[in-house]
């Protein structure tokens, strides 16, 4: 009966409720913008992660290590592009 | 076609894990375009022009109820799968409905949210902002509401064929795509609503 | 009337009315022919509906060739424009539509066809699988690009092409100062081929990913499949970003939006910015599967394996994520801070690197080899030297405090030409010579191959090292004309000459097929060129299982292992062979997107709604369908494999 | 190999034509930041022409050596994997190189920047520099005049160029006095310039901007400070002042010969300078200050009419 038990699920998603809640506290704790943004970098990619494992099974399959190294690859790229064009038109214009 | 049996059953054949891989792919280059949508709301996001700013429209009881639905609704896909694994037809489609449902009601929400803006004067050609904001959750917005429509054809499927590999491997694929949804409303919820109220 | 009028061209010349006429005669002359030869059925059963790769490819391949001959007309025009000062050939309105036609359609609708027509027919033959991993989407892919691709052509005869250059800066492609559609044409082609694109690279990197023969670990794959792997994996870190950047861009001409407008916040900008970050690895796009054909070639044509394997690899791997950090140094001069340039100065300069290790590598593979000069063999070999005075002009203009000279002027115009067209033209025609006679079962004329190969080189040159100097002069890009004082014209006029020989060149390689179609041997057998991969190890023409069993490899060069060290490359039995079906829906979804993207153009939404529906139900059709494709019986593959044998 | 040797010829060509037998514009400078950029250039063609010649070298000995022509029927190519130190080499090398030219292109990032080391001490001239379809239009606030396609500097003092446009993307590009930067509308662009001695040159706007391209030319006149406030007293005693209206008559689409006025547009047509703060967050005392400096504007230009 045990493996019916969808043990995982309910654990990811009461994570995924605490980290909801921790990111509002940005809202509602009136945190400085460096906290603050330290909180909710921290909470979305946490929060992220947790989808992407708990849910999303991407860890199952004999491709594991590709799926996890395109993953990683294109967030890598899309944080480059992100923070990239912060350089050129926000922090050196 | 040959099946694999000692897989779960959207591994079953070759093909399926093929499309599971292939989907991967798609889903690591809707990283980049919601990437490169949030690029763009960075880099606009106080351009404002004459229009409202973000702190002027944002507001947190529907962003909050928007969210609690997605994470839900991605839990409830969650449990799907979990009993699709199992070969429970019946609760797999129920858990499936009530995701689709979920879905529809944070859809709801989000045009509600829309109807606001532009009474608030907040439309696609107020400012850079406006259109940019409108942009980034309207390609979400549509996004979902793709994935409604599809979620209702792998439904149909799913009742008319039974747990085939082939069904299963669809719903599995949904699965993945309705996770990945929520996961940038999560960077939207941060990066875009709380930021913006902060 | 006035609903008509919007289909007008806004500045008619005689140029553009004769190739109305031509075009109308060309495709009244198609129609009649197919009708005649009662080839319709044919050209629909087997091309327009099939789904095999190799077909795909050729399909790839002829709208490449096709399009080549376009760009290359538009070429010869800013030519010969340019050819004495105060010309009055084109007048600026007209210049400006060519130059941009000239970019768009070289960039992505000649070069990115050619590369996937060789992608799609010989990586799946590389890796010995029996076609690639979604043969309908790559189906889809191909109908895409091709619509796009006419989509963007028939600008030049209803409503006016594009005329704010290849790149298209914002604000001066906005509605402001560009008000006839033209511009419109731009943004919805190349969104149209460019999900073909982003498709295409889904669908290859499963392939190589997972359906590999066996033995075949990722370190034995042959170094154009590796190239490939990278390039693909590059489609679709970028192609999301053009189709958002056009995405705002088509908002911003359409529906009044402020993105990249000067007022209400725009940034004209952030267009230059998004476009790069796709524009800058769409060259490395390019390249890549450039670099990949003539790592084929040199190897196979010295006779050794390729030297240095691992740093091969390396080194694409490393472009690969280097190039998606340069892009920056497109517009070194917009004015962000030293900081900024010097950051992007300092990747784009790093790219030299593993580039300067694949040089090295290719030159000692050559090393103790046994060089034999064939025309595949001397365009990699003209490739060389070029490419690497490319390659220096390309780390000159990465110092960003000289780039500021060298910006928007022909010495610019100089440098990618330089590198493009031996880098990716070269391989091009190279692989074109050397893949020919797999996919066509004869060879093209090596006389007068070597003659257009001269001929390119020396036209090459010629048109294009001018330039430099001129831009050093002072000369800047995309001008019109220019007056005789500034000293311009002799050396303008040794590019047009140049341009004329490259024109010559290609002339002689349409009248090489022409020539090897009448007098070829077709008795080549399976491997004309004595050559390494596994390609090669099946019958010419390939049959459309591509292998009756399914291969078994223990290095990068199977078939030469096979060849040499009597390695067992067929070890199992024939079994059934599982096949797709064919299917008209990518055609006919490839047509649809046609109709919408014509609908947005010209702004006529009702079409545009209901071709929206349309392609939805195309995607409902395809998710409900039940297609489990067909198998080929052991019997049927013993008598083609006999047949085949024979034939030799 | 008639032909490779031609080709090598051909680049040589090329680099004696480039180091000096003409004097091409860009390697003609005639102040600092153009003569700094000039010495990169010549420096980086230098070294690069030498791996050049190596690979041409290697290329053409090896096509020689071991062409099948050559070898004997039954010569069997070895298998070789590739050899550490060799690829250790090959890669070590373009490291040195490429480090010393980025070394190279951070410094000269920084002096191109900033104001010209050799005049460090002097005050800097400003000039505002628009475009529009296809003009320039230079406006010396310090002056108050105001020029239409020609510029009149003085030499030996730090020229501080504002640049934007009133239309698509322009480059303002003096090559012999430095490199290019671009006008826009929403920003100011800030470019550093200086001339060493007096002279004709050539300006233009380099980036694509539509029809007028070609002829979006505008003189620049370099003279000595003395002849420079003398030309100025000259336009303020001639020329006639600059109004809205005819302000706007120049903006419109066209080409337009050499113009004088006294006044410049900055008052009532000021430049987008407040749009482009990097912190462009509405911080409460920012956005009321730029207010309060576009009332005052407006105020000036009213007394004036």
């Amino acid at each position: 009966m045990s493996e019916l038990f969808p043990r995982k699920q309910i654990i990811g998603f009461v994570f995924s409720l605490v980290l909801t809640a921790a990111a509002l506290a940005v809202y509602f704790l009136k945190l400085s913008f460096a906290q603050g943004m330290v909180v909710l970098v921290v909470t979305a990619f946490v929060q992220a992660l947790l989808q992407l494992v708990v849910f999303m099974h991407a860890g199952e399959s004999e491709d594991k290590w590709v799926i996890y190294g395109k993953v990683f690859f294109m967030i890598a790229m899309a944080l480059i592009t992100v923070f990239g064009t912060l350089l050129i038109f926000l922090w050196d214009m | 076609m040959k099946v694999d049996h000692s897989l779960p059953l959207e591994y079953g054949t070759k093909q399926n894990g093929l499309n599971i891989f292939g989907f991967w792919v798609f889903l690591a280059a809707e990283i980049m375009l919601f990437a490169t949508l949030f690029t763009s709301y960075f880099t606009l996001e106080h351009r404002t022009g004459s229009g409202p700013s973000g702190t002027e429209i944002f507001e947190i009881a529907p962003v909050i109820i928007e969210t609690l639905l997605l994470l839900t609704s991605s839990f409830t896909i969650g449990l799907g799968v979990h009993a699709m694994r199992l070969g429970r037809k019946k609760a797999m489609m129920t858990f499936f409905v009530i995701t689709l449902l979920l879905g529809l009601g944070f859809l709801g929400f989000e045009i509600d949210e829309f109807i606001t803006y532009i009474h608030d004067g907040a439309t696609l050609q107020t400012s850079a902002f406006t259109a940019m904001l409108m942009t980034t959750l309207g390609t979400h917005g549509l996004h979902v509401t793709f994935g409604l429509f599809w979620g209702t054809a792998i439904l149909l499927q799913v009742k008319k064929r039974g747990l085939t590999p082939e069904t299963a491997n669809k719903s599995f694929i949904f699965s993945l795509y309705w996770h990945f949804l929520d996961v940038v409303w999560i960077f939207i919820f941060s990066f875009i609503y709380l930021k913006g109220m902060m | 009337m006035e609903f008509f009028e919007r289909f007008a061209i806004p500045n008619p010349s005689l140029a553009i009315y004769a190739s109305m006429v031509a075009i109308g005669l060309t495709v009244v002359a198609i129609i009649a022919g197919l009708t005649y030869f009662k080839k319709w059925g044919y050209l629909w059963r087997e091309w327009l509906t099939t789904v095999d790769h190799k077909r795909i490819g050729i399909m790839y391949l002829l709208s490449a060739l096709i399009m080549l001959f376009r760009g290359g007309v538009d070429a010869i025009m800013l030519r010969a424009q340019l050819a004495v000062p105060d010309n009055k050939l084109l007048d600026p309105q007209h210049y400006n539509e060519v130059f941009s036609t000239h970019g768009v359609i070289m960039v992505m609708f000649m070069a990115m066809p050619f590369i996937f027509a060789f992608m799609n027919y010989v990586v799946p033959l590389q890796i010995g699988a029996r076609d690639v991993a979604f043969p309908r989407l790559n189906a889809l892919s191909f109908w895409l690009f091709f619509f796009g691709a006419m989509l963007f052509n028939i600008s030049f005869v209803i409503g006016g092409s594009p005329d704010a250059g290849w790149t298209s800066y914002f604000p001066l492609a906005g509605n402001d100062f560009s008000q006839h559609v033209g511009t419109n044409y731009y943004m919805i082609a190349i969104q149209i081929s460019g999900i073909g694109s982003l498709m295409t690279g889904i669908n290859m990197i499963t392939t190589i990913m997972k359906m590999r023969a066996p033995g075949m670990t990722l370190m034995k794959m042959p170094m154009f499949t590796w190239s490939v792997l990278v390039t693909n994996l590059i489609i679709v870190t970028v192609f999301p970003v053009i189709t958002v950047a056009l995405a705002m861009g088509t908002m911003d001409r359409l529906f009044g939006t402020h993105f990249f407008a000067t007022t209400n916040g725009g940034m004209d900008m952030l267009w230059a910015n998004l476009f790069w970050v796709w524009g800058h690895p769409e060259v490395y796009i390019l390249i890549l599967p450039a670099f990949g054909i003539y790592s084929e070639i040199i190897s196979t044509f010295a006779g050794r394996n390729l030297y240095g394997y691992k740093s091969m690899v390396a080194s694409m791997v490393i472009i690969s994520a280097l190039s998606c950090m340069v892009w920056a140094h497109h517009f070194f001069t917009m004015g962000q801070g030293a900081v900024a340039n010097s950051f992007f100065s300092i990747t784009t300069m790093m790219i030299a690197v593993p580039t300067g290790v694949k040089i090295f590598n290719w030159l000692f593979t050559l090393w103790k080899g046994k060089i034999r000069f064939t025309v595949p063999m001397l365009y990699s070999l003209g490739f060389i030297p070029l490419f690497v005075i490319g390659g220096m002009t390309g780390v000159m203009l990465a110092m960003s405090a000289a780039d500021y000279q060298y910006h928007n002027t022909m010495f610019l115009v100089a440098h990618f030409h330089n590198t493009i067209i031996p880098g990716v033209v070269f391989a091009m025609l190279a692989g074109l010579t050397y893949y020919w006679p797999k996919m066509f079962g004869f060879m093209l004329n090596e006389r007068i191959g070597k003659w257009s190969f001269w001929t390119l080189t020396i036209g090459f040159c010629l048109a294009f090292f001018p330039m430099y100097i001129t831009g050093l002069d002072g000369q800047a890009r995309r001008m019109y004309t220019y007056s005789e004082a500034t000293g311009y014209g002799p050396l303008n006029m040794v590019s047009f000459v140049g341009a004329g020989v490259m024109a010559i060149s290609f002339a002689l390689i349409v009248y090489n097929v022409y020539y090897s179609v009448r007098y070829s041997p077709r008795n080549i057998g399976a491997d004309p060129w004595d050559a390494r991969s596994l390609e090669w190890a099946t019958h010419t023409p390939v049959p459309e299982y591509n292998f009756a069993v399914e291969p078994q490899v223990a290095s990068s060069e199977g078939f030469w292992d096979a060849k040499k060290k009597g390695h067992a490359l067929f070890p199992g039995k024939v079994e059934k062979i599982h096949m797709p079906n064919n299917s008209g829906v990518p055609f006919i979804m490839g047509a649809i997107f046609f109709v919408l993207g014509f609908s947005l153009v010209f702004s006529l939404w009702i079409p545009a709604i209901l071709s929206l529906i349309g392609i939805l139900a195309c995607m409902a059709l395809r998710s409900f369908e039940q297609d489990h494709g067909r198998y080929i019986s052991v019997k049927e593959i013993e008598e083609t494999e006999t047949k085949l044998r024979g034939a030799k | 190999m008639k032909v490779k040797s031609a080709l090598l010829l051909l680049v040589l060509t090329i680099a004696t034509v480039l180091t000096g037998c003409e004097p091409l514009m860009v390697l003609d400078p005639k102040g600092p930041q153009a003569e700094r950029q000039a010495h990169d250039i010549l420096l980086s063609i230098g070294i690069m022409s030498f791996i050049v010649i190596v690979v041409f070298a290697i290329l053409i000995y090896v096509l020689i050596k071991y062409r099948a022509s050559k070898a004997s029927p039954d010569y069997e190519p070895p298998h070789i994997e590739g050899n550490k130190w060799v690829e250790l080499i090959c890669v070590g090398i373009p490291v040195i190189i490429v480090t010393y030219f980025s070394i190279v292109s951070v410094q000269s990032n920084n002096i191109v920047e900033a104001k010209p080391i050799k005049y460090q001490d002097k005050d800097p001239l400003v000039i505002y520099a628009s475009s529009s379809d296809w003009k320039w239009h230079f406006s010396y606030p310090e002056q108050n005049i105001e020029t239409v396609n020609y510029l009149y500097i003085p030499t030996d003092r730090p020229i501080e160029f504002k640049l934007y446009s009133y239309g698509p993307i322009t480059s303002f590009w003096i090559p012999q006095l430095g490199g290019q930067k671009y006008a826009m509308s929403d920003m100011v662009t800030t470019l550093h310039l200086a001339a060493d001695e007096p002279g004709e040159m050539m300006g233009r706007n380099a980036n694509f901007s539509g029809k007028g391209t070609a002829e979006n030319t505008f003189n620049v006149t370099a003279m000595s400070e003395k002849d420079f406030d003398k030309w100025v007293k000259d336009v303020k005693k001639t020329a006639k002042p600059l109004s809205e209206k005819k302000f706007d008559e120049l903006l419109k689409p066209g080409h337009l010969g050499q113009m004088t006025f006294t006044g410049t547009h900055l008052k009532f047509s000021p430049a987008p300078e407040h749009d482009h703060s990097p912190s462009a967050k509405p911080e409460e005392g920012q956005t009321d200050h730029s207010k309060m400096e576009m009332d005052m504007d407006m105020s000036d230009h009213q007394n004036h009419e």
